[in-house]
Parts: structure tokens; sequence; C-alpha cells
């Protein structure tokens, strides 16, 4: 079950990843990102990592996505993206560099080294036990706010920044 | 004098005093108000020449070879220490650089107009580098102090210089600069060839000595550190930087560059690329390339020296000229050869310097460089032209002039082993006269029909303080030079004896008896820094005794 | 510490004194040198106080009027009081000398001049037969022309420089002739040569007299190079530099007409000939007559140029052991005698006479040294000084009194000119009475100085003829020189002083002789060049003709007094070339040759004379240059300084330019620039690839991946 | 599952690459590079199943610094567009100098 929901998962992420580069119109190209993201998110639980599949949605698909949509439609993006896409050599150049890279990760990445590796590590038995004792939650919000505290309140001091910066360049001169 | 040397404890902090009371001297320089900068750089280069004067008592001509030693550990890890000391060679170097900088800075009052402050603290960071080079006994202080030098001069050429001033600077920067670099590659190889052979890391002079090396090993990195330093010298035909430096430096920079900062590269050839490769240095091709060179420089730049029409270039090609005469006696590897380099160096840097100072003085009066504006001046500027005939006839080397022993010495130093080289080169001689007598003729004799020339001013009280300790100087060099040999005598054999007989002689000695050496007693021992270099280098052959590793022949 | 023993002791190196002990021989040099220091103040001071007058455009001083300042007085007692002191200590040592058998030189060694390895140079002088005869000429004719100096030069604004000069020029002499090796020698050598150049463009304003100091000094810097070279192999050879150990070790040391010792000689002939204006570097000398007048008597006649004789003199041994040498020097002397005698036959200039008559006789000197006759050459210089000095003051004083003729009037005419001049006689008797003694001496008749020391060099000349033909044909040339000096000087003379005077009316009031100060050191020269040359009357002559007569007193005098220090010389080359002939080439002794020499000269002079007196002669402008034929190749001095120009001078500048412009510029600097310029282009190169579009770093930043990528796993 | 979710993660971050080299909308090109750092994000997942915790914790970090930057990285879109009135990057060169 699990398995084939994984698959199913992977191939509507990869088709909407697909679809994110080769769909010309922008708006378009938005709408495969979320579904590449939500699918994304679908994969996150089967992975137990719940409170990350949420935040996928709600961040990502929901915040960063909308954002997205907003600018395009503000610059007023949605016609003439005719020449958006490279032809030529330019494609095939970058369908060479890409594909030699992608052949070497899944030689890598799919041969029996990481099944050795998956042998060795722990198993998923002690991240069943951790969420088992501490919850969904608390499993990531322990070390974050112990061990990770000081990044995380690095993260918030960079999401203020960003978030100053982002209005300084964005407004228009006065 | 000795007496009261000894009770200041002159001998233990002088060297140190030396090197970085320039640094303070810059401080108060850059704290003084403008307008009162150059006194106080004068009265600082003054006192600290003053002071550096009882090194001519403190030292033993009869003593060790190397003396007001010490050590301080620096970087640990590297075997990198901070080591003095210093030879009859070096002793008359820094006297050299001490006597210079008051010189120039006092030469340069009227000349040096807009940011003064900057100047005159340059001109003291500029002694500092000058100063450690000479007195450094550890390969990686003098080599941050080579390089040292070559930050202000960059400056003073670059900001204070004429028209061409930032291409004369940057040629200068990177020919010098180049050259320094493939030296670095040349220490850093030396450094871990004598750590794998002797088990321990250190830069010390003492520790570098006799490094085994193969002869091909030490004709690469003889060719690595002969360059930078036949850059520096400069020796034909890497001394094309030299004319445009010294014309669009200002004068004290031109008085610095040819006085002292030339000897740098001679006295790199002396104190490191002899005694560490002693076998490529004798090496026969070597040998002659390197006398070859110094002897198309002699007649070469005397040529070319004659038909320049800017006097400062003039005396910028015979500054190659003087410094090929230095090669020769380096390379001629005869007790009279270095010797006579030697006195060529000193005698060099005090009438070159006194030329480009009068040469300063007349663009001062007249804002030309042009030999053929002037014309007449002996007429109008009797003591200017006085001094500069003395120095000329020293600079051409007319004997009772410092010039002449010099000349002299290198010439029969050389002959000793390569007569027909040594009879090219002193053609030089004549055409020395070929080159500075027109010069002489041009500015000083003719009809002095120009009206810029008719009105022009003799020499003021400053100029003349300025001139007359470097014409006495240049006269009582040539009457006189017994005291400077003598001084300069047992650093000499040294050389001679460790290159000739293989890596022995009083070199040797001077590097065995380190550990027992006054001064040294309360510094680091050598065990100590060696177990620092051994962890981290990794190796640990050292076995705690002193040594030094000789190639050419076995011990035991 | 140094002074005080220079005056004094000095330390005594070499044994054998024989009980000569000198009194002070370090002041003799000292004096002339401090003469110059206080002289060189003086002219400090005045030459400021000229040089104030320069800008604010006033004329300058006139000393002949009104008060002296003291910068112009003081010299006038000090030039010639410091020469005067050096003289009389000089006698009293060579009086001491006299009364002793010296076989070994006396060493003063003052202090260690360059101790260094294996050369140990002391700043030593040598008190010897030779040194003492050389210091004696010196600071006698040397007092002479400083006192003439004090007449001549007075008005002259530079007065106290010029005596500085003069005293400094003396200092360096004696240093040449005393010093008691090659190294010190070498200090007064280089060092006459500086004097040489400042005096001679001592009026530096003038370019022509500038430029002539400025040749001096580099001609002879070709000379001071072969002595370098000579000094270097002489170290090479015999490890020290000293006279005493090298020559005491030469026969034995080197190889009879070997190598070594010939390229020894050889070089040390080069600096000779520099010095001694020999073929081929005597073009200096005749334009060193740029120079004040005194100067050219001092300089360029008594002393100075007279320094290559004693060099080959006093390198005796060394030239004895290289036949080769010895032959070139005398071969030199021979071509250099004739062919100075030729240009002399056809110039105008009085003193340009006198340059290439010096040259001549030089020319004389080297022959006499060259085939051994060490004294003869000493002879024929000591009195060579003594009539050539008197021939050039006598000049100054005729010079001196055209010019002021022609000055009061302000007539444009050459006052050096001898076809300006004529008939001077009457103005200055004393001038022409003293020329007239030095004129008959120079030509060689009996029995005045010049006859005794010529005619002995060419005796000797001729008589070594048995050692090769060589010397034969030199003979004959000597013969044919000396006849061209009895002819050009009575030329000189009668056009001189001679004849109608044509300065011209107005002029010729002012023509006045010499005063006294210039008019007794030329008496004084006179009594020299008249019985100068009885020092050494050959025994022979002196026996056959006046032995019962008594009149003259001494017979080879100088030949027995430079014995001690030839005699090494000597001996090598009895045993090697064996005796001289003692009969010239053709036959004939000593009284013979004598005898025909003396009216062979009376008949040339007075054949010359009457031929110039009949012939008519015009002042310079209405006579112009000559033409055509020989003439015009003699008064143009055979085309020798248009010769050098064209293949050494031009040449030099040529190859110099070539050097600066192509190999510097465009090979060396070139290359630099192209290393530049390498480096930009790599950097231009490498900017291609900025396009500035983020696509195209991605694209290289993803291969880039792709690179590391496939690194890791092949 | 582990060796999968490494391979779909791999393919997904070079066709974000991929993206990011053939499109010329800047817009694209960003988002292109939230692809990118999903396909990491999902690295992280799949392999802190196996090892820890902390896998989870980057991935958050790795998000909020992606918000951040698709809001600064956007308001400078906003800002060039005003300029230049296109998002065509082939009109920004403005890194060469």
């Amino acid at each position: 079950m699990v398995e084939i929901l994984f698959y199913i998962f992977a191939a509507v992420a990869l088709g909407g990843a697909i679809g994110v580069v080769f769909q010309r119109n922008p708006v378009g190209s938005l709408l495969f990102m979320v579904a590449t993201l939500a699918s994304l998110a679908g994969i996150f639980v089967l992975f137990e990592a719940h409170f990350l599949a949420a935040i996928q949605i709600i961040v990502y698909a929901g915040a960063i996505m909308v954002l997205f949509l907003f600018v395009i439609m503000l610059l007023n993006l949605g016609h003439d993206y005719r020449k958006d896409l490279k032809m030529g050599l330019g494609m095939i150049l970058a369908f060479a560099v890409t594909g030699g890279i992608a052949g070497i990760l899944v030689r890598q990445l799919g041969g029996a080294g990481t099944s050795a590796v998956e042998q060795a590590l722990p198993g998923p038995e002690a991240m069943d036990q951790l969420i088992q004792e501490q919850g969904i939650i608390g499993s990531i919000a322990r070390p974050l706010f112990t061990d990770y505290v000081v990044a995380f309140e690095l993260t918030g001091l960079l999401l203020l920044v960003a978030l100053v910066g982002a209005i300084a360049i964005a407004k228009r001169r006065v | 004098m000795t007496g009261l040397l000894d009770a200041m404890g002159y001998a233990d902090w002088i060297l140190h005093a030396l090197i970085w009371l320039p640094l303070v001297g810059m401080a108060v320089v850059l704290l003084s108000p403008e307008e009162r900068a150059k006194h106080v750089a004068f009265g600082w280069a003054l006192g600290l020449f003053v002071l550096s004067l009882g090194l001519w008592w403190v030292f033993d001509p009869d003593g060790p070879l190397f003396q007001l030693t010490s050590m301080t550990e620096w970087i640990g890890a590297w075997g990198v220490t901070y080591a003095l000391g210093m030879d009859g060679i070096s002793l008359f170097m820094i006297l050299l650089t001490t006597f210079t900088m008051p010189v120039a800075i006092l030469g340069s009052f009227n000349y040096i107009r807009e940011r003064q402050r900057a100047f005159y603290s340059l001109m003291l960071l500029l002694q500092v580098g000058i100063v450690g080079v000479f007195a450094s006994m550890d390969l990686f202080l003098f080599y941050v102090f080579f390089e040292l030098t070559l930050v202000p001069m960059y400056f003073i050429v670059g900001i204070w210089g004429g028209e061409r001033r930032i291409y004369a600077a940057v040629k200068f920067f990177l020919y010098t600069a180049l050259g320094s670099l493939l030296m670095l590659v040349g220490i850093l190889y030396l450094y871990w060839q004598s750590n794998l052979a002797f088990g321990f890391a250190s830069f010390h002079y003492f520790d570098l000595l006799g490094t085994p090396l193969t002869l091909t090993e030490q004709l690469w990195l003889f060719a690595a550190f002969a360059l930078a330093f036949a850059i520096k010298v400069p020796l034909f035909p890497f001394h094309t930087w030299l004319p445009d430096a010294h014309v669009e430096a200002p004068t004290p920079g031109s008085v610095v560059l040819a006085a002292v900062l030339l000897k740098l590269g001679a006295y790199g050839f002396l104190r490191f690329v002899l005694p560490f490769f002693p076998e490529a240095s004798a090496h026969p091709t070597v040998v002659l390339v390197m006398i070859t060179l110094g002897v198309i420089g002699i007649i070469y730049a005397a040529w070319v020296a004659a038909v320049q029409p800017d006097a400062k270039k003039l005396v910028a090609y015979t500054s190659v000229a003087h410094m090929g005469f230095v090669v020769i006696g380096i390379f001629a590897l005869t007790t009279n050869g270095l010797q006579g380099g030697l006195i060529v160096m000193i005698s060099h840097g005090i009438s070159t310097g006194a030329l480009f100072l009068i040469l300063g003085m007349l663009y001062e009066r007249r804002h030309t460089r042009e030999i053929n504006d002037f014309g007449g001046i002996a007429k109008v500027a009797p003591l200017l032209a006085t001094a500069l005939v003395i120095t000329a006839m020293a600079s051409i080397g007319v004997p009772g002039t410092s010039g002449f022993v010099g000349e002299f010495l290198a010439l029969l130093g050389t002959f000793e082993r390569y007569p027909m080289l040594a009879f090219l080169a002193a053609t030089g001689v004549i055409f020395a006269a070929y080159y500075m007598l027109p010069m002489v003729q041009t500015i000083l004799f003719n009809p002095l029909d120009r009206e810029e020339n008719r009105t022009m001013e003799d020499l003021s009280g400053r100029e003349i303080a300025v001139l007359s300790p470097l014409v006495g100087l240049m006269l009582l060099i040539g009457v006189l030079p017994g005291p400077i040999l003598e001084r300069m005598e047992p650093g000499v054999q040294a050389i001679i004896e460790w290159v000739d007989e293989g890596a022995s002689g009083a070199l040797l000695d001077a590097a065995r008896d380190r550990g027992t050496e006054p001064g040294l007693g309360e510094l680091p021992v050598r065990s100590e820094l060696s177990e620092l270099g051994t962890s981290a280098l990794g190796t640990s052959t050292y076995d705690g005794t002193r040594r030094i590793h000789l190639f050419f022949r076995d011990e035991g | 510490m140094i002074s005080l023993g220079f005056i004094s002791a000095g330390s005594i190196q070499a044994g054998g004194a024989g009980g000569f002990d000198p009194l002070l021989p370090g002041l003799i040099l000292l004096l002339p040198l401090l003469g110059f220091a206080l002289n060189g103040a003086l002219a400090l001071v005045s030459g400021r106080r000229s040089a104030d007058r320069v800008r604010n455009s006033i004329p300058e001083e006139d000393h002949t009027a009104g008060s002296v300042p003291l910068t112009h007085s003081l010299p006038t007692w000090i030039g010639p009081g410091v020469l005067l002191g050096a003289f009389v200590l000089t006698a009293i040592n060579f009086v001491r000398l006299l009364g002793v058998e010296l076989t070994e030189p006396v060493i003063r060694s003052y202090w260690s001049w360059m101790p260094t390895g294996t050369l140990s140079v002391d700043a030593a002088i040598q008190l010897d037969q030779l040194s003492m005869i050389m210091m004696m000429v010196i600071t006698g004719v040397g007092f002479l022309i400083h006192v003439f100096s004090v007449g001549y030069m007075k008005e002259d604004p530079g007065y106290p420089r010029y005596f500085a000069y003069l005293n400094l020029f003396v200092f360096f002499m004696l240093v040449l002739v005393a010093g008691a090796n090659f190294p010190v020698m070498f200090v007064g050598w280089e060092g006459v040569g500086l004097c040489s150049y400042l005096l001679i463009g001592f009026w530096f304003q003038d370019r022509e007299k500038a430029d002539a100091g400025k040749k001096a000094f580099i001609v002879n810097r070709v000379g001071d190079f072969g002595l370098l070279m000579a000094m270097f192999l002489l170290f090479a050879t015999f490890g020290t530099l000293d006279y005493g150990a090298i020559f005491a070790a030469a026969p034995d040391t080197l190889l009879y007409g070997g190598g070594i010792v010939t390229a020894i000689t050889l070089f040390l002939l080069l600096g000779a000939v520099g010095k001694s204006a020999q073929i081929p570097l005597y073009v200096w000398l005749p334009d060193a007559m740029a120079g004040p007048t005194p100067v050219s008597a001092l300089i360029h006649a008594a002393t100075m140029v007279t320094a290559g004789v004693y060099l080959v003199a006093r390198a005796s041994v060394l030239f004895a052991l290289a036949p080769v040498s010895a032959a070139a020097v005398a071969t030199i002397g021979a071509l250099t005698a004739l062919f100075a005698a030729t240009i002399a036959l056809k110039q105008y200039d009085i003193k340009k006479v006198l340059a290439y008559s010096t040259v001549s006789q030089l020319g004389f000197m080297f022959m006499g040294v060259g085939v051994g006759a060490y004294a003869a050459g000493v002879f024929h210089l000591m009195t060579h000084a003594f009539f050539k000095a008197l021939l050039f003051l006598g000049a100054g004083a005729v010079i001196h009194s055209m010019h002021h003729a022609l000055h009061s009037t302000h007539k444009d005419w050459d006052a050096q000119d001898m076809r300006n001049m004529g008939g001077l006689r009457r103005f200055m008797p004393i001038t022409w009475i003293t020329m007239w003694a030095a004129t008959l001496a120079i030509a060689g008749i009996w029995p005045f100085a010049g006859f005794f020391s010529k005619d002995e060099i060419i005796w000797y000349v001729g008589t070594a003829g048995a050692f090769s033909g060589l010397y034969v044909v030199l003979w004959g040339i000597a013969l044919a020189a000396a006849v061209l000096t009895a002819f050009y000087m009575t030329r000189m003379m009668i056009m001189t002083f001679h004849g109608p005077n044509r300065t011209g009316e107005p002029e010729s009031r002012h023509l006045h002789e010499a005063p006294l100060n210039m008019t007794i050191p030329l008496g004084i020269l006179a009594v020299l060049s008249v019985f100068g040359g009885w020092i050494n009357v050959p025994g022979s002559v002196r026996e056959s003709f006046f032995g019962g007569f008594g009149v003259l007193p001494m017979s080879d005098w100088l030949d027995r007094w430079l014995a001690p220090v030839t005699q090494s010389a000597d001996a090598v080359r009895a045993s090697q070339l064996g005796a001289y002939a003692d009969v010239a080439p053709v036959g004939g002794g000593h009284v013979v040759w004598g005898a025909i020499a003396t009216v062979m000269a009376l008949v040339v002079v007075i054949v010359t004379a009457r031929y110039f007196l009949s012939q008519p002669i015009q002042p310079a402008h209405e006579d112009g240059e000559p033409d055509r034929g020989i003439g015009k190749v003699l008064y143009n001095k055979w085309y020798v300084d248009e010769l050098y120009d064209a293949i050494i001078v031009r040449p030099l500048i040529g190859v110099s330019r070539w050097c600066w412009r192509v190999i510097d510029r465009v090979l060396i600097d070139g290359t630099v620039n192209a290393v530049g310029s390498v480096s930009k282009g790599v950097g231009w190169f490498g900017s291609l690839f900025q396009t500035g579009q983020v696509n195209t770093y991605a694209f290289i930043l993803a291969l880039s991946a792709l690179a590391v990528l496939g690194a890791f796993i092949f | 599952m582990l060796a999968e979710a490494l391979i779909l993660s791999a393919i997904l971050f070079v066709i974000g690459m991929l993206g990011v080299l053939v499109r010329r909308n800047v817009i694209i090109m960003f988002l292109c590079i939230e692809l990118m750092l999903n396909a990491v994000n999902l690295s992280f997942v799949a392999l802190s199943r196996f090892i820890g915790i902390e896998g989870q914790i980057y991935v958050f970090f790795v998000m909020t610094v992606a918000a951040a930057e698709a809001a600064v990285g956007l308001a400078i879109i906003i800002s060039i567009f005003r300029h230049y009135e296109t998002v065509d990057v082939n009109n920004f060169n403005l890194l060469k100098w």
C-alpha cells in the first residue's frame, strides 16, 4: 500500500516538475509546481514526517506559490511567453549536462551502495519509537528549542530581514 | 666608548630598536602637524643614525662571525623564529641605511610639498623593512621584511612621482614581486627539504644551511632565488624597471632606491644564495652566466647611459653598471672580488645617492631634468658644481674616492679567475668617463646662455648639510677603506670557504656554536622548537643534538 | 693620528737605506695638498661672490686696479709658497741622497690602504734616485711655473681656483712618482688626469675648452684601462703590487720574452701611451692647449705627459724582459716623433706648434727607454722639462702681451696665431733671448741641454741596431724627426719674433715685456736649458773635447745616479741581448755623430731662418688656410681627429643609441610589456565567459558540477 | 524505499536544474530553484526516517530560508522589471563589467 502510494505521488511529482519546466505559460508552470509540492507533501507523510507535510502545504503551496502568482499577475506576464523556452543548441546542451548529472546521480543512488547504507543505518524503528514517545510535533520541537535554538532564533531574524529587505527593494522610490 | 655602550646594554637591544623604532617614529610623524612632519621625521632618522653608530664599536672584528644574535619563537608550529644577528657585511649595510635615511629626508624638504605626513611616515616604514632585511637571521622573517620594502616604495613612487608615476610604480612592484614570489617557492622547498633531512621544521638561517640538495635541486632553487635578487640588483636584462622607477620617483625615493634598496639584491646573493646553494653557485656555467651578465650590464648600461637626454635616467643606468661590478665581484668567489663588490655597494650608495640629490636640487630650481636645459651652472653655483664634480668622479671610480677602491678590488678579484671577463669589465672604466663627463660638462660647463640658469641659486645651508657628509664619506672611504674591509673580511672569508671548500669554515663553526653563543642562553632551546616542529609535521628523526648536515663530505 | 704620522714618521719598511734618512718626505706631498685645501676654500668663497654678481648682472670684479680682495691676494702667496716649501724639502733630501750609496729604495709606509684577503696595498711612498730626480723636476719647474702664473693669471676671476687646481696637480704628480706600489702610483696617475681635465677646461664657459678637457680625460682613461689591466696581471702573477717585490722577483719568475710579461708590458705601454700622448692616443694633447698657458707648460710639457716615460723607466725590468714590448715602445716613440713633427711644420697657432713638438719629443723619450737607455730617456725628460717649460712660458708671455695689445683696440684677431705676430723681439727682448736658448736646446745644438739628451737617445737607438734591424730604421726616423724639430722650431721663432711687426700700428704700442715675476722664471729656465745637459755628458765626448779644459764638470753623472734603479734591467738586457754596438749603424763614434748632429741642426736652423725671413708673411685673416697638397693635410693634422670621429666616436654613439632604442626599449621592455599584455589578454579571454547573463553562469555551474561528480566516480 | 526516494529526489533536482538552464523567464527560473530545494528536502526527509530527527529540522530551516529568499528575490524581480519592463534574463547583463 505505502509503496503504491509512493509511486503514485512520485509520478505526479515528476509530471508536475516536467510541467513546470516545459509549460510556457507562467501561470501554468506555477500550477504544475503546486501539484509537485502537494505530491511531495504526500511522500513526506509516507515517511512519517507529518508536520513537514503540513507546513509544505501551508507555507509552500499556500504562501510562497501565492506570492509567485501575485508577482506574475502584478507584472502582467500572462501573455507573450512564446520565446520563454530556449530551443536549439541551448536546449541540447542543457539536456546533455543535466542528463549527465542525472545519470551519475541515479547510478550512484540506485546501486547496491544505498541498500548497504540502508542496512547499516539504525532503521525506522528508532524513529517510530521517538514519535511514540514525544509525539509528532514534540519530536521536532524539542531539539528545535534546545539544541538548535540559536539557529531557530536566527531564522526568525532572517525572516525579519527578508521582510524589511523585500519591502525596501520592491517599493517605488518616493 | 665600548664601556659606555656595555653599560647601556646596547648590544642587547640595538638591532630590535633599529628595526622597530622607525615604526614608532612613523606613528609620531603621523601624529605631528603637517608642517612639522619633515622636521620630526628628520630628527627621528638622525637619532636612529646616531644610535646605530654604536654598532661600529660593538661589533668585534675578531669576535664570532655573527654577533648581536638573538632568537625568539614566533610561529612555533612552523619553526618560524624572530631571529636577528649581523656580521660585518650586515653591519655596513645597516649603517648605510641609517645614514642614507636622514640624508634623504633632509634632501626632500623642498621637494615634497603634498601629503608630507604620509610621505615621511612611509620613508620610516621603508627603513623598518630595509634594516629588517639586513638583520634577519630567519628566512621567513627575511622574506616578510623583503616584501615589506615594496609597499612604501610603491606608494612613494606612485603618489609623489612624476608624470608616468603609475606606470613606473606598477612596473616596479610587479617586476620585483614576480621575482620574490618565485623565491618564496624556493624558500618553502628548501624548508621542506631541511625538515625532511634534519627532522625538525625551522626557517632559521643556520638550520637551512647545509640542507642536502642534489645539484639539480640546487640549480632550480638557485634560479628561483637568483631571479628575485637579480631583478632587485638589477642585473641585465632585468633592469628595465629601474630607469623608469628612478625617473619617476621623487628625489628621496630615488636616493633610497639607489643607495639601499638595490643592495638588498646583492646582499641576498651573498647571504643566502651562495651559502644555501654552494654547488650551484660554484657551478662553472652558472658563474660564467652571472659574470657575463654582470659584464654586459657594465658595458651595456654605460653605453645606454651615455645617450640619455634625461639626467636622472642617465644616473639610473649608471646604477646598473655599478651593480654589474658588484655581481662580478660576488661571483668571482674570491676574497678580493667580494670585498670589492661590497665596497662598490657602499660607494654606489653614497655617490649615486648624492647624484640623485644634486639632480633633485637642480630640478627644484629649474623644473627640468633634461641635460641640455642646463649649461654653465658652475659659474652661478660653484658649491653645487664642486659637489657634482667630486661625486661624478667618485661615481666613475677615480682613485682617492670610494668608487675606485671598490671597482679596483672587484675587477682584481674577478681577474684572478676570469681574466677575459675582467678585461671586458675593465673597459667599463673607459665607458664610465664616456657617460659621466658629457653630462657633467653639459650641466656645469659650457656657456651660461640661458636666463633661467643665470639666476639660479647656489646651495643653501640645508643643501650643504645634505651633501657634505656624502662627499666627505666618498673621500674618506677612498683614502681609508681599511677599517671597513677589516670588518667585512671574516664574513666574506666565511662565505668563500663555505662555497669553495664544500660547506665548511667559519660559517659552519658559527652555526655549530650557536647554542653556546652569548645572548642565546635564555632563548628557546632548539629541542623545544624541534618538538613543536615535529608535532606539526609528524617527522621525528631529530635526536636533539645540534648539527648541520654536510652533504659534501661524511663527517664520521 | 693619521695626519701626524703622515708628516713625521711613517715606518721604514725596506732595509738597506744606506744611511739615507729622508727629511719629512710626507710633507713634500702634503704641502701641495694643503695649498689645494686653502686655495680651494678661497676659490669657493670667491666663486660664490662672483656667482652673486652673475645673478645680479654686475660685471666681474676688476682686480688690476684698486684693492685686491683677500681671496685673490692670498693665493699669490699660498700657491707658489707651498711649492717652494716642497722644493726646498726635496732639495734637502736630494742633497742628502747625493752623499750616500743607496742600493735599495727607502720606503715610508703611512697606513694600510687596501688590506683584504691576499692583497695588501699600503699608502706608501718610495724614495730612490728616480723618484727623487722626478720630484726635483716637478717641484722645481713647478715652483717656477707657479711664480710665472702669478703674473699670468692675476686678472682672471678664477685666480684662486686656478692655484687650487695647480697645487692639487702637483700633489698628484708627486704621488705618481713617489708611490711605492702600482695602486698608489695609479692614484697619482688618474689624479693628474683629473687635474689636467679641470685645468684644460679651466675657462669652462667656452664650449671648445670644456670639450678639450673632456677629450683629454676620456682618452687618458683608455690608457688608465691599460694600466689597470697591467696591475691585475701583475697581481695574478706576483701576488703583490709593491714595486720592490715585483721587480726583485721578476727576473726569476718571468720567462724572458714570455707571454705574460709581454702582456703586462704591453698593457703598461697602453697606459704610458695614453698619458704621454703617443700614437694612437696623442690626440688629446694638442687640444689640451685650450688650458691656460702655464698649465700647458707644467702639465702638458714638463711633468704629467712624461709620466709614461717614468712608468717605463720604473718598470724597466719588465720591459727588459719583454723585448717585443720594448721594441713596441721604441717603435711607437719613433713614429710619434716623426708624425707629430710633420704636423708641427704647418701649424700657425704658437701653442699648437709647441704641443706637437712636445708629442714629438715625448716620442724621443719613448725611443730612449724603448731601447734600454733608461737614463737617457729620463735625461731627456728632465732637459725637456726645462726647455719646453721655458718655451711654453715664453709663448705665454707672448700671448699675454699680444692679448693686451689686441684688447686695447678691441681687435678680434687671434692672439695665438703666429701670423699676427712678427718682430716681437723689439718689444720683448728677454722673452726673445730666453726662447732662443730653449729653441737651440730643443734643436739639439751644442752645448745646449737638448743636444746632450736628444743625441744620446739617437745614439743609443743607433747602437741598438746591433740587436735588430728595426732599430736601424728607427734611428733613421729619429734623425729625420730631429731635423724637422730644428726646422719647425726655427720657423716658430722667426714668425714670432723676427721680421716686421704685423699686429698693426696702434696695437703694437701696447706690446710690452712681461713683468718681473714672469721673466725671472724664464731666465732661470733659460739657464737650466743651457747648462742642464752637462750633468750627463758622455765620458768619451768630455774627454775628447774638453778633458784638458775641465769645462764640463761631470760625465755620465745621471747614468751612474740612476744605475741602482735600472741595474736589474741592464743586467737582463746584457745577459739576453749582449752589448750595444758602440758605433752608429753607418759607422762613426760618439764624438763624430755629436759633431754631425750639431752641424746638421745648425745648418737647418740657419737655412730655415733665412728662408722664413725672406718670405713675406700675411696676418691670419688675409692668409687663410692652405688649401691643397701636403700642406693642407699637415695643417689639418693628417685628419686623424676626423678619422677617429668617423671610426670610433660616431659608431660608439650609434651603437649606444641602438642599444637603448632597440635592445632596451624594444627587446627587453618589449618583452616585459608583452608579458603584461599576455596576462591582459588571458584576462580578456576569460572575460569572454563573463557574459553577465545568469543562464551562462548557471550552465557553467552545472557543467562544473558534472565535472566534479564525474571526477568522483571515474 | 530509501533508494527510490533518493532517486526521485535526484531526478527532481536535475529537472529543476534543467529548468534554470532552459527557461528565460526569471520568475520561472526562480520557481525551478524552489523545485531544486524541494528535491533536496525530499532527500532529507527520506534519510531522517532512517537516521534521526535532525533531517526534518534541516528541512524546516530550508523552508524558512526558501521563504525569505522568495520574498527578497521576487522583490528584486519587481524592482528589475520596473527598470527593464521585462523578465527575460537575456536582457540582464549587468553582471558583466
